[in-house]
C-alpha cells in the first residue's frame, strides 16, 4: 500500500497534509509513502528528514500519483492531475464537494474514492479525525493573534507613570470552536471579552473562558423553547441587534467566526453598526470565505471603513502552517487508521462504518 | 475495698474514658486514646470485683461468662471485614441495650444486692431510675437489631412506612410514662414486664422507617441511647463509672448524629423521627431507579489526599464552568507541600474547546512539566492513589471502552478508576455533554463530592 | 446541711452532658467510625452493674434468676467491650500504616 | 504662551506629540496651541476633535513654527525648518544628541533651548516624564505580538484530539523595561519564558513575573562582589554563553532588549548559535538600530538564516502609534508643566533642577 | 432553703457559667451567653441569702457593701476606654483574688459559721482547702496588681530579674508547702498568717520578671489563679457553683494562655517562669535603635477586615515577588462574600515594570472595574476602613509629600494613611526600591504582618 | 456504703476542668478579650463565700473581723462582678455595631 502526497497550490495553501511525524507512523502501519520533492521545505521539514524514515521523494508528480493507492491532499489536485488518477485508487482531503460536484463526480465514475474530510459526522468516536475542529482551532487562535498584530493600540490594561492604557474590548461573534480558541486567546492577553452566538449552550462555554456573553433581555423565554435560538423571534432578532449595535460602539476588535454549515456565513455586523465603532477599531472576518460576517468584508483586502479596518484572508492557517499542518496530517492519519484493514492490507470502505459512510462522495 | 476508694476510682476510669474519646482529636492521638479506654474499662472491672467483696462461688461463673463473651468478642473483631463496621457496631449496641435491660430485671427482682429496698418495696427514685434504664435498654436493643438487619441486607434497606405511624409511636411513648407511673405507685412486677415489652416495641418501630442511607445516623443515635441506659442503670447502682460514661457517650452519640446529618445535609429531625426524610428522599429520586453512590464531603477528600503518596488531576468542562482552576492550583500547592506527587492528566477533548484545560491551567501558572496528555499518562493511574476528577466526566466514562453501542465508543478515556481510590467533584448525578451515565459514579473506590467544583476544592484545602 | 448524694450525681452527669458534648466536636470527621466503635465500646462499662448482679444475694445459690441475668448480661457485655475495642484498634492501626506508606 | 507641533517624517515616525486628551490638558494650563493640519488623522484623531478643544490648526508649517514658543516633536526637525527656528524658543523632543551633536550645537548658538528627553534622569520624580521607560514598555509588548504573529506555530500548549501543540519557549534577552514587559506578554499568552541579564536584581524580576531567569552555575559567588555583573570574569561569561546556546537549541522565539545607555548593544545571539536553533524560529530584535543583539540582525529587513528568521525595526512603535502617541504626550506634558512657570507665564529654566540642567543640551 | 434545694440552684447556676463561656464560641451568641452569666450569677447570690437563713442585722451591711461595690464596678465599667481593656482585667483580678483572702481569713477566724469545725479545730481537710484557697488568692492579688501597674506604665514594662530570681521563687514556693503542713499540724494562726504573706511576694516575684509584651499571657494566666482560688474555697465551703465555676475559669484561663502564646509564637514555659523571655527578645533587637511597630497575624488582619465595610488593597512589587496575586484574588473573593465592598488601587509605579501590577491582576482574573489608578482612588482612602497593603512600599511613602531632600520627593503617592487601619504585608521592616525607610510602619493604626505575601494572604484567608 | 461528699466533689471539681478545657478551644480568638473579662466576671462567685462571711456569727455583733473581712469581699467581688459584665457587654455591642454598619 503506498500513500503519496503532493505540494499544495502554495498561493492558496502553504499546509501539508504528512508531516515526518506521522509519515513514520505509517510506515510503522506498513504502508510504503511517496512525496513530491520538497514537500515540506518551507515549512522546515527537510527531504532528508523524510528520507531518513524511509519516505521515498520523487520529483515527478504524475509518476508519484500513478503509483498510489492512497492519495492525501488538503484541497483537490490540479485538473490536470486529476486526469491521471486511476480506478480503485483513494482520495483524501477537504474537497468541498457543494462547489466541486462536477470535478468530483468524474472522479467518481472512475471508481476513485474520494473522501471529503469536513463531511465528517460530528460524533465522539471521530473526534481525532474532526480536521474542521483542529484547523478552527488553530484559525480562532491566529485570528486574534493578527487583529492584535494590527491594532495600532495595546491591548492590556496598562497603569503607568506616563497614563493608564485601558483593557481593549474585544467582541467574538459565533461562539463555535474557532470562536471559543478566539476568546481563550483574546482574554489571556487581558482583554475584556464580549461574545455573541445563537446556541444558548454557548453562553457557558464563553462563561467559562472568562468571556462575557451578550444576554438579550427576555432570553430566558426563549431557552425553554429548546437549545436553540434559530426559533427566535423577530422582537428577539431585533432586540439582539439593538444589543449588539449598542455594544459595539465601545468595541476595539471584532473577531467575526459565525457559520452555518452548508450556507452562506450570516451577516451580523451591518454597515450602521461599523458606523457607530471608534476609528481605529479592527474587524477580523474569519467567515470571509463564506460571505462574511461584516458588511464590507472582503476576501484577502484590508476594508477601511469609517477608520474601521475590515480584514479577512482566504486561509489565515497559511500564517500558521506548521501547527496546521501537523494536526491536520494526525487527523488523517486518524482517519487512514480506521479505513485500512491491516490483516488484508486493504482499504476496507465498510459503509457500516458512520464515518467512513459520511465521508465517502458517491 | 472502702466505696470512698472505689468511688474515686470509679472516676478515674470515668476520666480515662473522657481521655479516650479526647485522643480521637487526631489520628495520632488516637490509638492513645483507645488504650486509655481499656484501662479505664479494667479499672471498672477491677474495682467491682474488689467493692462487692462477698465473693461467692458465683465469682467463677461470673469470670466464665466474662471469658466466653471475651472470646466471641475478640474472634468477631478479627474476622469481620472492615466494610461491616457499621453492621458491627449495630449488631454490638443491641448487645449493650440487652445487658442493660438484663441488670435492670436483675435489679427489680433482687434490689436488696443492689441496696434498693426489698421486692415490692423498692426506693422510688430507684424504681424510677431502674425503668427508664430498662426501656431505653430495650429500645436500644430491638433498634439496633433492626439497624443491623438492614445493614446486613437481611431486612430490605427501603424504608418502611405505615399510616399512624408517628400517632402510634407517639402513643406507646407516653404509654411508657404512665406505665412507670403505675409501677411506681403499684410495685406490681407485671407492670415492669409490661413496659419492657412496650419498650422492644418502640425501638422496632423507630427504626423501620428509617432509610438505608440514614443508618450510619442511626446507629449513633441508638449509640447514644446505650449511653442514657447506662446512665439510668448507674444511677440506680450509684455508681459514677456508669453515670458518668453513660452521659458521655449519650450525649457524644447524639451531636455525633447531629454532625453526620449536617455532613449529609439532611435535617436530624427528619432523620431521627424518620419516614418524612423517605418521602423526600423519595420525592428527588423522581421514579427513576437510583443506584446508591457513596458521597462525602471536603474533609473525606482532603484525608484521602493527605494520605496517598501521588495524585493525579483530572480536569473537565465543570472546572471551567466553575472557574476553579486558581482553586486547584491552590490546592495542588498544599498537597505537594505535604510531599504528595501531583500530575494533571488532560484528555483531549476535555471541555469545549481543543485546549481549553490548558489555557485555565496555564492563567493559573500551573507548571507545563505537571501536566501531561492522556497516552502519557494513562498507566500511571494505576500506580496513583487518588484520582482527583474535577468537573471531568465522559473524559472517565470507561463505557467507551467496552459497550460499542455507547455514543462515546471508540474514544480513548483516561483510566482513572485504576487508581486505589477516585474523587469526583461535580454537582450532581447528572450526565456531561455525551448525555450519558457513568458506571464509575457507583464504583466502590469511587467517592462523589457533590458541589460547584470552586468551593469543593477551597473547602479540601482548608481541611488539608 | 447534708446534701443528698443524688444530686451530685446529677451534677456529675449534667457535666458529662457538656463534656460529652464538647469531645466529639473535637474529633476529626475521618475518626467518626472509630469514635463510634469506642463510644460502643465504652458504653459497656454497664458490665459493672452486671457484675453486681451476678454475684449478688446468697453464696449459696448462684442461680437465682437475677444472677442469670446477670451472667448473660456480662457476656453481652465482654463480647461488646472486647470486640469494641479491638475492632477499633485494627481500624486505627490502618490509619497509621497508611501514613507510613509515604 | 504657544505650544506647537508639526507631524513628523511619516516614514520614520507615525506618533504624534499632543493628543486631543493632551492639547485639552496644555489649554487648561493657559497654553495656546497650533498644529499642522491633518495632525493626528491617521490615528484616528480628527482636526474637529482638537478644534473643538481651541486647538489651532494651520497649513503652513513655517508659519506654524514662527508663531512657536514651544516647538514639542518626537524627532528632529527636517533642516529647513530648524533653520526657520528663532531665538528662545524652546524645542522638546528626542533628539539623539550624540549623533545630531552639529544641528544641536547650531541650535544653542541661535539661542534655542533645546531639550533631549531621552536624557532624563532616573530618578522617581522624572518618572512621569520619562519618554524611555514609556516607550520601550510599549516596544516590549509590540515586540511579541509581531514575532508570534511571524511565528508558524501556535504559541500556547493545546492537548487536543488532534494531537498535542507544545507550549511555545521564548527567549528574552535583556530584562530592563522592554524585556520585562515583553516577558509579561509572552507568558500571559502560554509560552514558556527564558530571561537573561547582566544586571543580578533582574532575576527576581523576572521571576515576578513567573519568567525562568537563565542562572549560570557559579553565579552565587558572583553576587556578593556588587549587585551588577559587568565585572564578570572571563570564565563567567564562557559559562554564560555555553549556557545560553544550549538553552537556546530549544527555543522557539527570542526578544533581543538588551542596551547599554550611549553604547553599541551588545553582541549576544552569535552566528554558531543561530546555527544550532531550530528551524523556523524568530528572532526579533528590538536593538536592531543600536547594532542588534544577534549576529544577523539588519535594520528594516527579515534575514533568514538556517531557517531562522531574524528581524528588526528602525521603530517597532509605528505599529502601535495610537498607545505610544498617548504615552509620549503625557509625557511631555509632565515635563512642560515641570518646566513652565504659570505665575510668570514664562518657561523657567531652573538648573536647580536636575531634570531639567541633564535634559538641556549645551 | 434546704441544702438540697440550694445545692441544685447552684449546679444551675454553675451550669448557666458553662453556658456563657460557651456563648462566646460565635459573635452572635456572644451577647446570649453574658446573659446567661449575669443570670447564674443572681442565681447564686439569691439562693446564698436564701440559705444562709440567720438573717442577721449584718444583712443590711451585706446589702449596703454590694450596693458600693457594684456602683463602682458600674463606674469603671462605663468609663473605662476600650483600649485600656488589658489593665482593667488585671486591676479586677486582684480584686477577686483579695476576696478570696478575705473569705479564707474570715473563715480561719470563725470556722464555726461555716461549719468547719471550731477555732483551733478545724477540720483537716478544711483546712488545707482554706490554706490553698488563701494562698493562691494572696498570689493572684500581688499579681495582678503587677500587671497592672506595668500596664498603665505605672511601673517600666520592661522584665525585671535578678540572679537566682528562679531559685528564690522554687525556695518560697516550697515553704508555702511547709507552712501548710505546720498549719494543719499545730493549728496555730500565726502560719496561716505567714502563709498569706509569703503567698503575696510570691505573686510579686512571679510577675516582675515578665515584659511587657506578655502581659496578655499573664493576665490570662492570673485568671487562671483566680478561678483556682476561687474552687479552693468552694471546697472549704462545700459549695458545688464555686467548685464547678472555679475549676471552669482555672482550667479555661491556663488553656487560654496557652493558646495566646501559640498564637504568639512563644513558648508557654518561657511566658510563665519569666525572665528566660526577656534574654530571648533582647538579642533578636541587635543594637540598632529600633522603633515599636505593632505588628499582627493572620487572624487580626482577619478580624479586622471582617469588621471593614469596605477595603482597599494596594498591591506592589513583594505581591509579584510572592506570585500571591491568586491567593490574593481568593481572599478578596471570601471578603466580598462578607458583603464587604473591596477595590484595588494601582499605583502608576508600583512594581517593577510600567503595567506590573495590571499583568497579575489580570492574571487572577481581577475584574477591570475593580481595579482604579491612583489619581481615581486616592480620595476614597479617607473613607475606607481598611488599606491591604501587600507588598507595596515606596508607592505608599508619605515623606514623597513632605521632604524635598528624599529621593521619592514629588512622586504622587497613595494615601492609605488616611483609612482608619492599614495592614502592610511584607517580610520585614527592610526598605524597597527607592532604599527608604517608611513612616507609616510605625503609625498607630498600621498593623504590619511580617510574613510572605502569599502565605499571609492565604491564612488570612483561612481566618476569614 | 455511703461515700464522703467530698468524692463527688472532687468529680465535680474534676469534670469542670475538663469542661474548661474544651469550652476555651471553642472560642473564636477575636472574641478572647471578652473571654478574658467574662470568667473574670464569673470567677467573682466568691461573693458566695463572702457573704456567707459576712452574715456568719452571732445576729447581735456584726462587726467581727470575721464579719468585717466578709463585707470588704462583697464589695471587692460586687465591683468584679458588676464590672466584669458590663464591660464585656460594652464590648460585645462593639462587635454587634461593627456588624450593622455594613
Ligand atoms: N474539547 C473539545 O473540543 C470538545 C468540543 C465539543 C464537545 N466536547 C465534548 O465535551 C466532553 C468533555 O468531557 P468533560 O469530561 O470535560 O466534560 P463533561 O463530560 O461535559 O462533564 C462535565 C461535568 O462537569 C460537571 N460540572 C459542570 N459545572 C460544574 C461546576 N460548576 N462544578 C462542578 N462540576 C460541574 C457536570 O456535572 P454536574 O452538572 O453534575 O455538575 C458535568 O458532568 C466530551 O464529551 C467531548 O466529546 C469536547
Ligand atoms: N513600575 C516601574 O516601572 C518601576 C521600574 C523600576 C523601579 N520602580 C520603582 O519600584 C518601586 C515600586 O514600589 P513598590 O511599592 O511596588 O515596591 P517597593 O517599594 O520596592 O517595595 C516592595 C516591598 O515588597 C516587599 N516584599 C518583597 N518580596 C516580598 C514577599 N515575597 N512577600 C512579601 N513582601 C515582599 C519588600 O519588603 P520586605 O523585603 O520586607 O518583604 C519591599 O519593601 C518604586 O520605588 C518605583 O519607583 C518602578
Ligand atoms: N461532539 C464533538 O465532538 C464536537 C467537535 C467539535 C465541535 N463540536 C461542537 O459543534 C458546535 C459547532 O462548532 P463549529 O465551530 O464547528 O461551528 P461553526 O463553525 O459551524 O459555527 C461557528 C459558530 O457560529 C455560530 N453562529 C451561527 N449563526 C450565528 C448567528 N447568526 N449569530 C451568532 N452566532 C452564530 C454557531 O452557533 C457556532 O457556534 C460547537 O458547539 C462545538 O462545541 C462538537
Ligand atoms: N527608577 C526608575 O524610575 C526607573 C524607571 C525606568 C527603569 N528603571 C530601571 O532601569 C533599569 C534599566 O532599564 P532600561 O530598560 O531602560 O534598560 P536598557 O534599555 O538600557 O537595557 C535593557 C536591559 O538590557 C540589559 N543588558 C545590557 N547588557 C546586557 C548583556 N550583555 N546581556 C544581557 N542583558 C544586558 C540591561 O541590564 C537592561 O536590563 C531597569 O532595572 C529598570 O527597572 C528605573
Amino acid at each position: 500500500m503506498r500513500i503519496v502526497s503532493i505540494l499544495e497550490n502554495q498561493n492558496i495553501d502553504k499546509r501539508i497534509a504528512i508531516t515526518p511525524e506521522i509519515a513514520k507512523k505509517y510506515i510503522a502501519l506498513g504502508f510504503q509513502i511517496t512525496l513530491v520533492e520538497k514537500y515540506g521545505e518551507h515549512l522546515g521539514f527537510k527531504d532528508s528528514d523524510y528520507k531518513e524514515l524511509g519516505v521515498e521523494i520523487s520529483t515527478d508528480e504524475t509518476q508519484i500519483l500513478s503509483k498510489a493507492n492512497i492519495i492525501i491532499q488538503l484541497g483537490l489536485l490540479s485538473d490536470e492531475n486529476l486526469s491521471n488518477l486511476k480506478e480503485n485508487q483513494t482520495l483524501i482531503g477537504v474537497f468541498n464537494p457543494y462547489n466541486n460536484k462536477e470535478k468530483i463526480e468524474n472522479l467518481s465514475k472512475k471508481n476513485i474514492n474520494v473522501f471529503s474530510l469536513e463531511m465528517l459526522p460530528r460524533i465522539t468516536r471521530a473526534q481525532s479525525m474532526d480536521i474542521l475542529s483542529s484547523q478552527a482551532n488553530l484559525a480562532g487562535y491566529k485570528t486574534v493573534i493578527e487583529s492584535f498584530a494590527n491594532f495600532e493600540k495595546a491591548i492590556p490594561m496598562m497603569m503607568t507613570a506616563a497614563g493608564t492604557i485601558p483593557a481593549a474590548k474585544v467582541l467574538v461573534v459565533g461562539a463555535g470552536v474557532a470562536g471559543l480558541q478566539a476568546i481563550a486567546t483574546a482574554k489571556r492577553m487581558g482583554a475584556i471579552v464580549f461574545a455573541t452566538d445563537v446556541r444558548m449552550a454557548s453562553k457557558e462555554q464563553v462563561e467559562s473562558l472568562g468571556g462575557k456573553f451578550l444576554t438579550v433581555e427576555g432570553s430566558e423565554n426563549l431557552e425553554t423553547e429548546g437549545g436553540y435560538a434559530k426559533e427566535a423571534s423577530e422582537e428577539f432578532k431585533k432586540k439582539q441587534e439593538d444589543l449588539l449595535a449598542e455594544t459595539l460602539k465601545k468595541i476595539d476588535i471584532v473577531i467575526c467566526t459565525a457559520l452555518i454549515p452548508g450556507k452562506k456565513a450570516p451577516l451580523i455586523i451591518k454597515g450602521s453598526m461599523i458606523d457607530n465603532m471608534q476609528s481605529g477599531s479592527v474587524i477580523y472576518d474569519l467567515a470571509a470565505v463564506q460571505g462574511g460576517n461584516a458588511e464590507f468584508t472582503e476576501v484577502d483586502k484590508v476594508v477601511v471603513k469609517n477608520g474601521v479596518k475590515i480584514m479577512g484572508e482566504t486561509n489565515i492557517l497559511n500564517k500558521l502552517p506548521v501547527s496546521a499542518s501537523n494536526l491536520y496530517s494526525k487527523n488523517v492519519f486518524n482517519f487512514v487508521s480506521n479505513l485500512y484493514d491491516k490483516e488484508n492490507n486493504k482499504i476496507n470502505i465498510n459503509l457500516e462504518d458512520e464515518i467512513i459512510e459520511k465521508t465517502l462522495i458517491k | 475495698m472502702s466505696a470512698n476508694l472505689s468511688a474515686i476510682f470509679y472516676l478515674v476510669s470515668g476520666v480515662l474514658f473522657i481521655l479516650a474519646l479526647r485522643g480521637l482529636s487526631s489520628p495520632e492521638t488516637s490509638r492513645q486514646g483507645n488504650f486509655f479506654g481499656i484501662l479505664g474499662m479494667v479499672i471498672a472491672i477491677t474495682v467491682t470485683f474488689l467493692s462487692v467483696g462477698s465473693f461467692s462461688s458465683g465469682l467463677i461463673y461470673v469470670l466464665i461468662f466474662l471469658l466466653v463473651g471475651g472470646l466471641i468478642g475478640a474472634f468477631i473483631a478479627y474476622k469481620i471485614p472492615m466494610t461491616a463496621m457499621p453492621e458491627l457496631v449495630a449488631g454490638f449496641h443491641s448487645l449493650v441495650g440487652l445487658s442493660a435491660v438484663f441488670v435492670a430485671i436483675s435489679a427489680f427482682l433482687n434490689p436488696e444486692a443492689f441496696n434498693l429496698g426489698s421486692p415490692g418495696a423498692i426506693k422510688l427514685a430507684s424504681l424510677i431510675e431502674m425503668s427508664i434504664g430498662a426501656a431505653v435498654g430495650a429500645i436500644t436493643f430491638s433498634g439496633s437489631i433492626i439497624a443491623f438487619l438492614k445493614l446486613q441486607g437481611i431486612m430490605s434497606g427501603s424504608p418502611i412506612t405505615f399510616k399512624g405511624q408517628h400517632f402510634l409511636n407517639a402513643l406507646l411513648l407516653f404509654s411508657i410514662l404512665v406505665l412507670t407511673y403505675l409501677l411506681c405507685s403499684s410495685q406490681s412486677s407485671n407492670f415492669f414486664w409490661i413496659l419492657i415489652a412496650v419498650s422492644f416495641l418502640i425501638g422496632f418501630l423507630l427504626i423501620i422507617p428509617i432509610g438505608g442511607a440514614d443508618m450510619p445516623v442511626v446507629i449513633s443515635m441508638l449509640n447514644s441511647y446505650s449511653g442514657w441506659a447506662a446512665a439510668g442503670i448507674g444511677f440506680t447502682l450509684e455508681n459514677t463509672a456508669l453515670i458518668i460514661t453513660g452521659a458521655l457517650v449519650g450525649s457524644s452519640g447524639a451531636i455525633l448524629s447531629y454532625i453526620m446529618c449536617k455532613g449529609m445535609n439532611r435535617s436530624f429531625f427528619n432523620v431521627i423521627l424518620g419516614g418524612f426524610g423517605a418521602t423526600e428522599q423519595s420525592a428527588s429520586t423522581g421514579n427513576k431507579e437510583q443506584r446508591p453512590v457513596k458521597s462525602g464531603n471536603a474533609e473525606d477528600a482532603a484525608f484521602l489526599m493527605k494520605n496517598a503518596s501521588s495524585v493525579i488531576i483530572v480536569p473537565g468542562y465543570g472546572m471551567a464552568v466553575a472557574q476553579a482552576q486558581h482553586a486547584l492550583r491552590e490546592m495542588v500547592d498544599t498537597l505537594k507541600k505535604n510531599d504528595i506527587k501531583v500530575t494533571y492528566a488532560i484528555h483531549p477533548v476535555a471541555g469545549r474547546m481543543p485546549g481549553h484545560m490548558n489555557v485555565l491551567l496555564a492563567e493559573a501558572n500551573v507548571p507545563y512539566d505537571e501536566v501531561f496528555e492522556l497516552e502519557e499518562i494513562n498507566n500511571d493511574f494505576a500506580n496513583a492513589d487518588v484520582a482527583f476528577v474535577i468537573g471531568a466526566n465522559d473524559v472517565t466514562n470507561p463505557i467507551a471502552k467496552t459497550d460499542p453501542q455507547s455514543p462515546i465508543y471508540g474514544m480513548p478515556v483516561l483510566d482513572v478508576e485504576k487508581c486505589k481510590s477516585v474523587l469526583f467533584v461535580k454537582r450532581s448525578l447528572s450526565p456531561g455533554y455525551a448525555g450519558i451515565d457513568n458506571e464509575l459514579f457507583y464504583k466502590d473506590n469511587t467517592l462523589m463530592l457533590f458541589a460547584d467544583a470552586k468551593k469543593m476544592t477551597e473547602d479540601i484545602t482548608k481541611n488539608l | 446541711m447534708e446534701i443528698d448524694p443524688f444530686i451530685f450525681r446529677l451534677s456529675i452527669f449534667i457535666l458529662s452532658i457538656f463534656i460529652g458534648y464538647y469531645v466529639v466536636w473535637s474529633v476529626t470527621p475521618s475518626l467518626h467510625t472509630p469514635l463510634m466503635s469506642v463510644t460502643n465500646a465504652i458504653s459497656s462499662v454497664i458490665i459493672v452493674g452486671a457484675i453486681i448482679a451476678g454475684l449478688a444475694g446468697s453464696t449459696e445459690n448462684v442461680f437465682t434468676i437475677s444472677n442469670i441475668l446477670g451472667f448473660l448480661a456480662i457476656s453481652l457485655a465482654a463480647i461488646n467491650i472486647f470486640g469494641g475495642f479491638l475492632v477499633t484498634q485494627r481500624m486505627l492501626q490502618m490509619y497509621k500504616k497508611k501514613k507510613k506508606d509515604k
